[in-house]
């Protein structure tokens, strides 16, 4: 059969390749930042909105500003499903051609390269996600984890509820119910969690949501009605958050009480229930709609010019401004080790000291177009990756989010204790484990 | 073409028996390992051993595994993830135990935890068989990934609830961990493949693999002549997930220096599964064959466009790359059902012949 | 340095006794037994054959006696000659496939008291015929299946004769009296009796002396510089004299490793597992290894058929100049070397004769294009012509004088000389000792002064000094003006063409030669297709005018070369004709081996042969035929032929 | 002794205690049951008539589902989007049958079983080609799938019964009745079910093997179709759906690869088994076990009845 | 490897007997109050026609069936319920009537699988196959590489079975049985869909068996001619029943088997 050589042929091929297109890299006067995204798999739905995002604010700078002080950006994304294993293997195609920043947007991958980094001299910044701990800057120089952290984001849901309670006194007594992705990404807030309710009195329910049965909640929403939580938090990505909120509407969960982390406030999350998850909140440290002078330079110079994939109604949703926040942060990132280096075209080791240092004034959000877009950075530090900064609630209005509070602050002061404990832990769980050798730049 | 066997002939039956009876076998075979031991860490990038050769060579030993218990003694199993899962957690909580033995020796060791609970999973297929079975160790798959995240005492409370590859040395040498260079853990990793599947191919050989394939091609009748079906159905299953064990240990601390539970997801077990059947049911050197071709042509479609020069995007290509992979094994199937290892048995038979065609 | 020394080994169990001290750990025999080659090195043979001999001895076996050796070549039979010789005892090998009958009438005449044989089969046959053998005593048999019923008394094993052999050898007595029995042998004792199957009347035994059997393997050796490093494969009768040299004297002279295969039907595999290096095969298996090798090509890829016969017409061009160490030019050398790597080596591979130095082949005439063929992919190919009764050697092709119609030269020491017959006559150290018990035939045969007539018609080429072997000298006739002519000669140079079957030649007492022709259906038909030549039916193919314009254009290359034959030049073809049917052998036409029944078909297509020789152009013939269901019919044809013109043998008259 | 109390008398307690809450856990078992019944149901239709173990079924769901609401967001009205995607699966089971299947004809049923495996893949990449990766909303108004709930006051409190799951439960048992018609009544159906028993059989009432595959993968396709717009509506229309199809082989092994009625009663005993193990069982093991229960509960009844709930004892010959 | 409770058996004692064993299948009755024995060293031959439950009985012989009632003694010691891997250790092998051999293997190691019994070393040494192992594996190569001789298979040794012809294949199979080298032998029909010749070659097989080890044999065979010649003693089985026991010559001349059997075209 000629149909077998044509076969072996092929599998022979595709080695031959693979080992010479392996090797393959280029150089040029630009900056690289490639963007590890996902936009197949279980969790596309959330990955392409913020794949959008990152990709069009980078794109629009390159359209309108000619780049970053007048360098280029080569923006290429990588695909990686959601998947480590792939998530690694972008990390090591991307890691030849030099990039100034790493965004891994997978906590599982962040985890895979968070000990890369420091070797390959390459930032990552997991833009609240990934590890937590990352944020002591000590240990991690390499890794950059803003605006806020997963246990700033529980505080932040409890000064909430102590609001709505007149007073986090008041939750003696009460049961809070916890529902999250059974991964690491949901077990992560459970220690602060633990420790409010032992802070407070109140009695946690804990509802694991396995990975293969994100769509299949009823089983545990029944729980939850047994259980009669005064209040609900949730920790969720993917397709479990619309499945979750139709499954609280079902058993007439009171919306209002539903919180959902940063993570578990996209459109695509609430829309499917609609009119029935109104009143649902979660938290949200950028602001949504399309009403920023940055976002209409988007539609203008990238989405309406046919270089994007976005479709334009999607444009302003939240985590599409989610993508454009972290790009903002990358942006800044290196026009900041610009400025610090007096160099163009930079090297992630610039970038790393651009992040240690870098601030994003009220002020220079309007100046970036994006007035009132995120709350000021003003916390990173060379100690500190996180900054530990502000979110507001939004609220679910029926058709789109609506911003119910101000900002609110994290407890810092409870949080940051077990940032550095759970730092230390990890230094020590992987010893031994790199001394920090870089230096600190003044902040300016 | 290149045979000559005229010549080549047997005194005893150990070089008859032998794992490569003919010379320019087992010169070629000296040639590979000498490109795999010498000549790749010589020349290949990080992104070569990082993404490529280290992944095949991990996937390898588990197709290997899984070939053991599927190709070889006909069990058919969807629950190879959660083996492998266990060599890894197994393995991590070992260097936490032991930090300063071998590590190399605690990977392999690893695979003694996932080939006891193997052989608990084991246990049902006295009574049941094919698809039956697979959805039995369907259930070790999910119970094991639930457990991998309900047992923190497997990740050692890590708030990541995930394997953290610490430093660990062999020889004095970091093997693992981010201080540990590709080409180390490359050449560790090539080592224990190399050696394993020499094993592995001595037990096929013998009379545990003639009693795995007698249980495969009749049950009754290799019950029989007095082969234990239940010892040789569990043998089988330890030594499969011992193999898997070893692999899952080598994909966190060798390859991506960080796993949780769902690197060990049911995706994995599919994964595997493919690269057995189209490498090759009960080939060894099949399991080689499909694990690169199920591991590299995604990486070759990926990278395919940018090497023709044309811009396609990242979604687009993965999209493109799921149908041409899904064509791809049912073109295989279509053209040889018995898997690679079978064009590669009938391309050197031609060689054999050659220029005869039989 | 090996040779010399064995010179003064004089018989076989001397130079066993030599071959054991000199290179006793080298391998001797090795025999494919349960799935691998089991090996004997000369120290070991050597024990063997001493217990075995001892064990014969105790069975009564002695100086004088004959020992009848039946079965195929295994080392236990090989081992049971050496044992004989030792004790001074003649062995008899006998063909395995003979028929009970025939193998009576062998061991009666011989008087055989002991036989040696293979296995059940071959007990049965004996035991079938013994009462008409009264002498035979004893029956030694070597594999035991299926014998452990049978009636002991006369019947032991091999290794139960070994045993006892043993046992008495555990006496140190014993050892030295048989180191002494041996040493008593000398050159000139009989060392073996081969019973040459006639083609008329009873079998004769030709007998043998250490010596002639000696020197003549010695002297091949010599001619083909044969050491102990080499491998051949012993799979041809035990009672054919080419065996016995081959695989028993060569061996024992030259110190080389005999190979048994493990069956019959193995051969071809063993012998690719040992690859020989020396290598002896009538001409029908090399002409079956070609035929299936192009009818195997035919079922290759179209591109591999391409690669397959470009580099095979190269080697026909260069191959045999680049063999024969001539000339050749570079590019000429790099294409075949490139040509090894594809096709020559990997198909010598196949054939299992990628190691081999030197092939023989001899007892028919191998067509030409077979033997370049061999020859060409660089298979060192040659001829010899030999006889029982010169201990094989008359005449071989020396390295780089090799001619595809000739036999060769003289072997050392060997005269030869064309009778005024044309019967080839030759003189050796190899020359038979006599028949047995026939002094008449022996007489009749040899000369007193030690010629013997070889039965075979031949002549010494001119131009290249080789002997060439025409016919059997009893089948050559004479033209009416006396020129010599011989039929089978004349015919096998034109079967030599694919296209001709059979070809039937008359002349004797007649005028001139004519013959009639068959041509080969699947040659002739698959060239019509490639010409677009029409045809209906076979009849009508052999009529057609350009089936004979091709076949004319055969018979003038035979004249043509015939012409430069000397004797031969004037028996060249002056009518054909070509056959309106095939022979066949279901109509008596051939004789049940293919062979054509000439004055048979003389008498059956009279109206041909009288139209041959009274000058009509076209003749009708009808022809009862039997057809493959039994019926009988009735074919007649009008059968056209053709003349030829004689080629005149000027050129190469000078040079003679 | 705690620990022997919360498994094997506390749930009991609980069940007692709130039956509101034991009627709804056994309501939403019975849902989750049918719908799984429905996969199954796929399954079986394609196993029954040509031995394949269709990986695909659940990618064929939501690829059905995708294709409707595809369809409806590009302006088809709802109902020609239905009649459109039946189409469509019909393309797909000639294609499957052209292309897949009649190349692979006797071959072993792991080398079919990869093959729709690979059929798997290249459905999940046509998907997002045409379709793109965000999930949609079922186009539940559109098709007047009811909304909202019915709530039965009892038992001290109240049992609330989805509409759409009602309507689930509706279709799934039109659907089951259907095909039970189909396969009794029809010649075509009878000729489905000769097929099982033998080839020839098929052969002898007039129709082509071809012909039944075509049939069988349409009518799978229906089936998929049916469930993608059910689950779709309880969840939303995306490609991580197709895990949830993995839970259609405990209800196989339940009831028989080749049972229709057996793929209805597995369904309920495990959509029933897991929602009860997981509200009163699922606590004491931190919650979340439904992952594996459905699987284990499986397993552990094919350790006493290893033919399956409908199948016959096997008697070993040689 | 013989238990240590079971004595030796001489020649021309009984090796096995069979004692009242009835056997069914839900309500259908296989095998009704059966009793004979098989003396060591003869070649007993089981004949009947279709459905007469010879199969059956040949499974109860070696433990693949559990009779219902009655018993089976076999080198003296009486048990009624044995597992197969009991049997074959016992020293009974057996041939199948559709051939049972391992399809995917070739002919030397499905020979070889027939030594498993005989084969200890552990699966330490089976990994790096090296010393005892190896030696262990080259000793039973030997011991198989008989059996092939014994069979004239040498030319099909690496050949996979399953591109073997039918008659090779039941040669193949018994040599597999052989390689246990078992004290009984059970045919079941080991010349069906034969042709004369390889019949003729599989009868010599058989008696050679017979003689050169001294296996005993039962069997199982349609052929009579066969039957007749092969045969010590035959046992005659109809619908389960026992009809007729005894020598080929008294077998012949009873009027049961007759009508029942002989006197049908056969």
């Amino acid at each position: 059969m000629r149909l077998k050589y044509l076969v072996l042929g092929a599998a022979v091929g595709s080695l031959v390749g693979a080992s010479v297109l392996a090797s393959r890299a280029e150089a040029q006067e630009s900056i690289f930042v490639p963007l590890l995204t996902y936009r197949t798999g279980p969790f596309a739905g959330s990955g392409i909105p913020i794949a959008n995002g990152m990709h069009d604010y980078l794109a629009m700078l390159n359209e309108r500003d000619g780049g970053i002080g007048g360098v280029k950006l080569v923006i290429e994304e990588c695909e990686t499903g959601y998947n480590n294993a792939k998530g690694v293997e972008c990390y090591e195609a991307v890691k030849s051609k030099k990039p100034v920043v790493v965004n891994p947007y997978s906590t599982g991958i962040t985890l895979a390269i968070i000990p890369k980094a420091a070797v390959d001299k390459i930032p990552i910044l997991s833009m609240a996600y990934g590890l937590s701990a990352s944020a002591v800057g000590n240990e991690f120089p390499w890794i950059f984890n803003p605006p806020a952290t997963y246990w700033d984001g529980l505080s932040m849901m409890f000064r909430y509820i102590g609001g709505k309670e007149g007073g986090l006194d008041k939750l003696k007594g009460k049961t809070i119910g916890y529902i999250y992705f059974d991964g690491g990404y949901g077990l992560e807030p459970i220690p602060l969690l633990e420790q409010f309710a032992k802070d407070y009195g109140f009695t946690v329910k804990k509802y694991p949501v396995p990975p293969a049965e994100m769509q299949n909640q009823s089983g545990l929403w029944l729980n939850v009605r047994r259980d009669r939580p005064d209040w609900m938090i949730m920790w969720g990505w993917g397709a479990m958050n619309p499945t979750a909120v139709k499954e609280a509407a079902k058993i007439n969960y009171p919306m209002d009480k539903f919180i959902g982390i940063w993570w578990s406030g996209g459109d695509d999350d609430a829309r499917p229930a609609g009119a029935d998850a109104k009143g649902y909140l979660t938290l949200n440290f950028n602001g949504v709609g399309t009403n920023y002078p940055a976002i209409q330079d988007i539609v203008k110079t990238v989405v309406d010019k046919g270089k994007s994939q976005t479709p334009k109604d999607k444009i302003g949703e939240n985590l599409y401004n989610r993508g454009v926040y972290n790009s903002v942060l990358i942006a800044e990132a290196i026009r900041n080790a610009q400025k610090i280096t007096g160099k163009k075209v930079v090297t992630g080791e610039d970038v790393r000291r651009g992040f240690e240092s870098l601030k994003i004034s009220a002020a220079r959000w309007k100046e970036l177009g994006l007035p009132e877009f995120g709350a000021p950075i003003e916390a990173v530090s060379c100690t500190d990756h996180n900054g530990h900064h502000a979110a507001y609630m939004q609220q679910w209005d029926g058709t789109k989010w609506v911003k119910v509070s101000d900002w609110i602050v994290p407890m810092k002061e409870k949080v940051r204790p077990l940032l550095e404990a759970a730092a230390k832990d990890y230094v020590t769980k992987n010893q031994p484990w790199p001394k920090r050798t870089e230096p600190c730049d003044k902040s300016t | 073409m290149f045979y000559r066997e005229a010549g080549q002939y047997k005194t005893s039956y150990a070089a008859d028996q032998a794992l490569f009876p003919i010379l320019q076998d087992r010169i070629g075979i000296a040639a590979i390992l000498l490109i795999a031991f010498v000549v790749v860490p010589l020349f290949a990038s990080d992104f070569l051993l990082n993404s490529f050769l280290i992944p095949i060579l991990v996937l390898s030993l588990a197709a290997i595994g899984l070939n053991l218990l599927t190709g070889y003694t006909g069990l058919l199993s969807l629950g190879t993830g959660g083996f492998m899962g266990v060599g890894a957690f197994a393995c991590y909580k070992l260097t936490s135990i032991f930090p300063d033995a071998n590590i190399v020796l605690l990977i392999v060791v690893s695979g003694v935890a996932s080939a006891a609970v193997g052989s608990v999973f084991g246990l049902p297929s006295l009574r049941i068989k094919g698809f039956y079975l697979a959805v039995a160790t369907l259930a070790a798959q999910f119970f094991l990934s639930w457990c991998f995240i309900r047992i923190p005492w497997l990740y050692n409370y890590n708030v990541s609830a995930a394997i953290e590859v610490p430093t660990r040395t062999a020889f004095g040498i970091p093997v693992t961990g981010p201080n540990a260079t590709s080409v180390t853990r490359y050449l560790v990793a090539l080592s224990i493949v190399v050696a394993m599947t020499w094993v592995a191919s001595n037990i096929v050989r013998g009379r545990i693999g003639r009693t795995w394939m007698a249980v495969r091609d009749m049950d009754i009748a290799a019950e029989l002549i007095g082969i234990r079906l239940y010892r040789t159905k569990l043998l089988a299953f330890a030594i499969s997930s011992f193999y898997c064990g070893v692999a899952g240990a080598m994909l966190a601390f060798l390859w991506l220096g960080a796993a949780e539970s769902e690197s060990f997801n049911i995706n994995q077990s599919f994964l595997i599964l493919f690269m057995v059947i189209i490498g090759g049911l009960g080939s060894i050197m099949g399991s080689f064959f499909g694990a690169m071709l199920i591991w590299g042509l995604p990486i070759v479609l990926r990278a395919a466009p940018e090497f023709f020069g044309v811009t396609v995007r990242a979604a687009t290509v993965e999209h493109l790359q799921f149908m041409v992979v899904g064509a791809l094994i049912i073109f295989f199937l279509i053209v040889e059902p018995h898997g690679l290892a079978r064009l590669w048995q009938i391309a050197k038979q031609k060689l054999r012949v050659w220029p005869f065609p039989y | 340095m090996a040779i010399k020394a064995a010179a003064d080994s004089d018989t076989f169990p001397k130079l066993l006794i030599h071959n054991a001290r000199v290179r006793g750990t080298r391998p001797a025999l090795r025999h494919k037994d349960l799935g691998i080659w089991q090996t004997w090195t000369w120290m070991q043979v050597l024990d063997e054959v001493r217990a075995l001999s001892v064990g014969l001895q105790e069975l009564g076996l002695k100086r004088g006696d004959k020992l009848a050796i039946v079965g195929a070549n295994r080392p236990r039979l090989y081992w049971a000659m050496c044992a004989a010789q030792a004790l001074g005892a003649v062995p008899v090998p006998l063909y395995a496939d003979s028929v009970a009958d025939e193998m009576a009438y062998v061991l009666e005449h011989a008087e055989v008291t002991v036989a040696i044989v293979q296995d059940q089969e071959q007990v049965d046959k004996l035991l079938s015929i013994s009462d008409r053998v009264p002498k035979l005593t004893h029956i030694v048999y070597d594999e035991t299946r299926g014998l452990r019923d049978y009636d002991h008394s006369r019947l032991t094993s091999i290794d139960e004769v070994q045993k006892r052999g043993r046992k008495v050898l555990s006496e140190i007595w014993a050892q030295k009296n048989w180191d002494d029995m041996v040493a008593q042998g000398k050159g000139s004792d009989l060392a073996i009796i081969l019973y040459t199957s006639g083609t008329t009347g009873r079998p004769k035994g030709v007998m043998l002396s250490h010596d002639n059997v000696l020197i003549s393997a010695r002297n091949g050796n010599l001619f083909d510089h044969l050491d102990e490093n080499e491998e051949v494969i012993a799979y041809l009768p035990l009672a054919w004299v080419g065996d016995h040299i081959f695989s028993y004297a060569q061996s024992y002279v030259a110190g080389f490793c005999v190979n048994c295969p493990e069956a019959g039907e193995t051969v071809v595999e063993d012998r690719r597992e040992i690859g020989t290096t020396y290598a002896f095969a009538p001409p029908r298996i090399y002409e079956n290894l070609l035929t299936l090798t192009m009818v195997r090509m035919e079922d290759a890829g179209k591109l591999k058929r391409r690669v397959f016969h470009y580099f095979i017409g190269f080697a026909r061009k260069w191959g045999e100049k680049i063999l024969n160490g001539e000339r050749v030019p570079l590019h000429a050398r790099l294409v075949y070397a490139l040509g090894e790597i594809l096709v020559y080596g990997p198909l010598k591979n196949r054939y299992g004769l990628s190691r081999i130095r030197v092939a023989y082949t001899a007892g028919e005439a191998i067509g030409p294009e077979i033997f370049r063929f061999f020859r060409s992919i660089g298979i060192n190919l040659k001829q010899l012509y030999g006889s029982t009764e010169a201990s094989v050697y008359i005449t071989a092709q020396p390295d780089g004088e090799i001619y595809a119609d000739t036999v060769g030269k003289p072997n050392i020491d060997v005269e030869v000389k064309v009778g005024d017959n044309g019967e080839v006559m030759f003189r050796s150290p190899g020359v038979f000792q006599g028949y047995y018990k026939d002094p008449e035939k022996t007489a009749e045969t040899k000369t007193p002064d030690g010629w013997v007539k070889s039965g075979d018609a031949g002549f010494f080429d001119a131009r290249t000094g080789h002997l060439k072997i025409i016919d059997r000298a009893k089948d050559v006739g004479k033209l009416k003006d006396g020129t010599l002519f011989a039929p089978k000669y004349i015919e096998n140079k034109l079967k030599f063409y694919p296209n001709i079957k059979e070809a039937v030649a008359y002349g004797d007492q007649r005028d001139m030669v004519c013959v009639m022709i068959n041509i080969d259906l699947v040659a002739v038909g698959s060239w019509a297709e490639r010409n677009n030549v029409v045809y209906g039916s076979y009849q009508e193919l052999a009529g057609h005018p350009r089936v004979y314009d091709m076949i004319e254009q055969h018979v003038a290359e035979v004249n043509r070369s015939l012409a430069e034959e000397g004797v031969l030049a004037g028996a060249q073809i002056r009518r054909f004709l070509i056959l309106h049917k095939e022979l066949d052998a279901d109509d008596g036409e051939l004789t049940r081996t293919q062979k054509v029944r000439r004055g048979f078909i003389a008498e059956r297509y009279a109206p041909l042969v009288n139209a041959l020789y009274d000058g009509s152009t076209e003749a009708d013939i009808s022809t009862e035929v039997t057809f493959e269901d039994g019926r009988k019919g009735v074919i007649a044809a009008r059968v056209k032929i053709r003349d030829m013109q004689k080629i005149p043998a000027a050129v190469l008259e000078q040079a003679a | 002794m705690d620990i022997l109390y919360k498994i094997l008398i506390d749930p009991f307690l609980q069940m007692g205690q709130a039956p509101d809450l034991f009627v709804q856990t056994l309501w939403e078992g019975l849902v989750a049951g049918v719908l799984y019944s429905l996969i199954a149901l796929g399954f079986v239709l394609i196993f029954k008539a040509s031995g394949v173990f269709n990986f695909a079924q659940g990618i064929m769901m939501v690829f059905a589902a995708l294709t409707l609401v595809g369809l409806h967001a590009k302006g088809v009205p709802a109902f020609l989007a239905l009649a459109l995607t039946v189409v469509v699966m019909l393309v797909l089971a000639i294609g499957i049958e052209r292309l897949v299947l009649r190349p692979l004809v006797n071959q072993p049923d792991i080398i079919l079983f990869m093959a729709t495996f690979g059929l798997t893949y290249f459905l999940i990449g046509l998907g997002e080609v045409i379709f793109g990766g965000e999930p949609k909303t079922m186009i539940t108004d559109a098709l007047y799938l009811p909304r909202g709930s019915y709530e039965w006051k009892a038992f001290g409190g109240f049992v609330a019964f989805q509409k759409i799951d009602i309507a689930a439960v509706i279709i799934a048992s039109v659907m089951v009745a259907g095909l039970a018609v189909f396969f009794q009544k029809t010649r075509i159906g009878r000729a489905l079910r000769a097929v099982a028993d033998s080839h020839k059989a098929a052969l002898s009432v007039g129709i082509s093997l071809e012909q039944i595959w075509v049939i069988v993968w349409f009518t799978a396709g229906i089936v998929a179709l049916a469930t993608g717009i059910m689950w779709g509506a309880r969840s939303d229309v995306s490609f991580a759906l197709q895990i949830l199809a993995l839970k259609a082989l405990p209800v196989l092994i339940l009831g028989g690869f080749t049972s229709i009625p057996g793929a209805i009663v597995g369904g309920v005993i495990i959509g029933v088994g897991e929602k009860v193990g997981e509200f009163y069982w699922g606590p004491l093991l931190g919650s979340g076990i439904e992952s594996w229960l459905a699987y284990v509960i499986a397993l552990v009844f094919l350790l006493f009845r290893p033919q399956g709930l409908f199948g016959e004892r096997i008697i070993e010959r040689i | 490897m013989r238990a240590p409770s079971e004595k030796d058996v001489a020649a021309g004692d009984v090796l096995l007997a069979v004692e009242d064993v009835s056997l069914s299948f839900g309500g259908i009755k296989a095998i009704r109050d059966v009793s004979f024995d098989i003396r060591k060293g003869e070649i007993r031959a089981i004949i009947g026609p279709n459905g007469a439950g010879k199969t059956s009985m040949l499974n109860v012989i070696n433990g693949f069936y559990t009779p219902q009632q009655g018993r089976i003694r076999f080198k003296g010691k009486t048990r009624s319920k044995m597992r197969p891997y009991d049997a074959a250790r016992g020293g009974i092998a057996r041939t199948f009537q559709n051939v049972a051999l391992f399809r995917g293997m070739t002919a030397l190691d499905n020979i070889m699988a027939g030594r498993t019994l005989k084969m200890h070393r552990g699966l330490f040494w089976q990994m790096l196959r090296f010393g005892p192992a190896l030696r262990e594996e080259v000793e039973h190569r030997r011991a198989v590489e008989e059996i092939i001789d014994f069979l004239h298979i040498e030319h099909i040794r690496k050949t996979p079975v399953g591109r073997l012809p039918y008659g090779l294949q039941k040669r193949v199979e018994l040599g597999r049985a052989l390689a246990m080298e078992p004290d009984l032998l059970l045919l079941d029909e080991p010349m069906a869909g034969m042709n004369l010749e390889e019949k003729e070659d599989m009868s010599r097989f058989v008696l050679d068996v017979n003689q050169h080890f001294g296996t005993t044999i039962a069997l199982i065979e349609h052929d009579m001619g066969v039957v007749m010649d092969l045969s010590d003693r035959v046992v005659v089985l109809e619908y389960g029943r026992k009809i007729a026991d005894g020598t080929p010559d008294e077998v012949k001349k009873d009027q049961g088997v007759i009508d029942a059997y002989l006197g049908v075209a056969h």
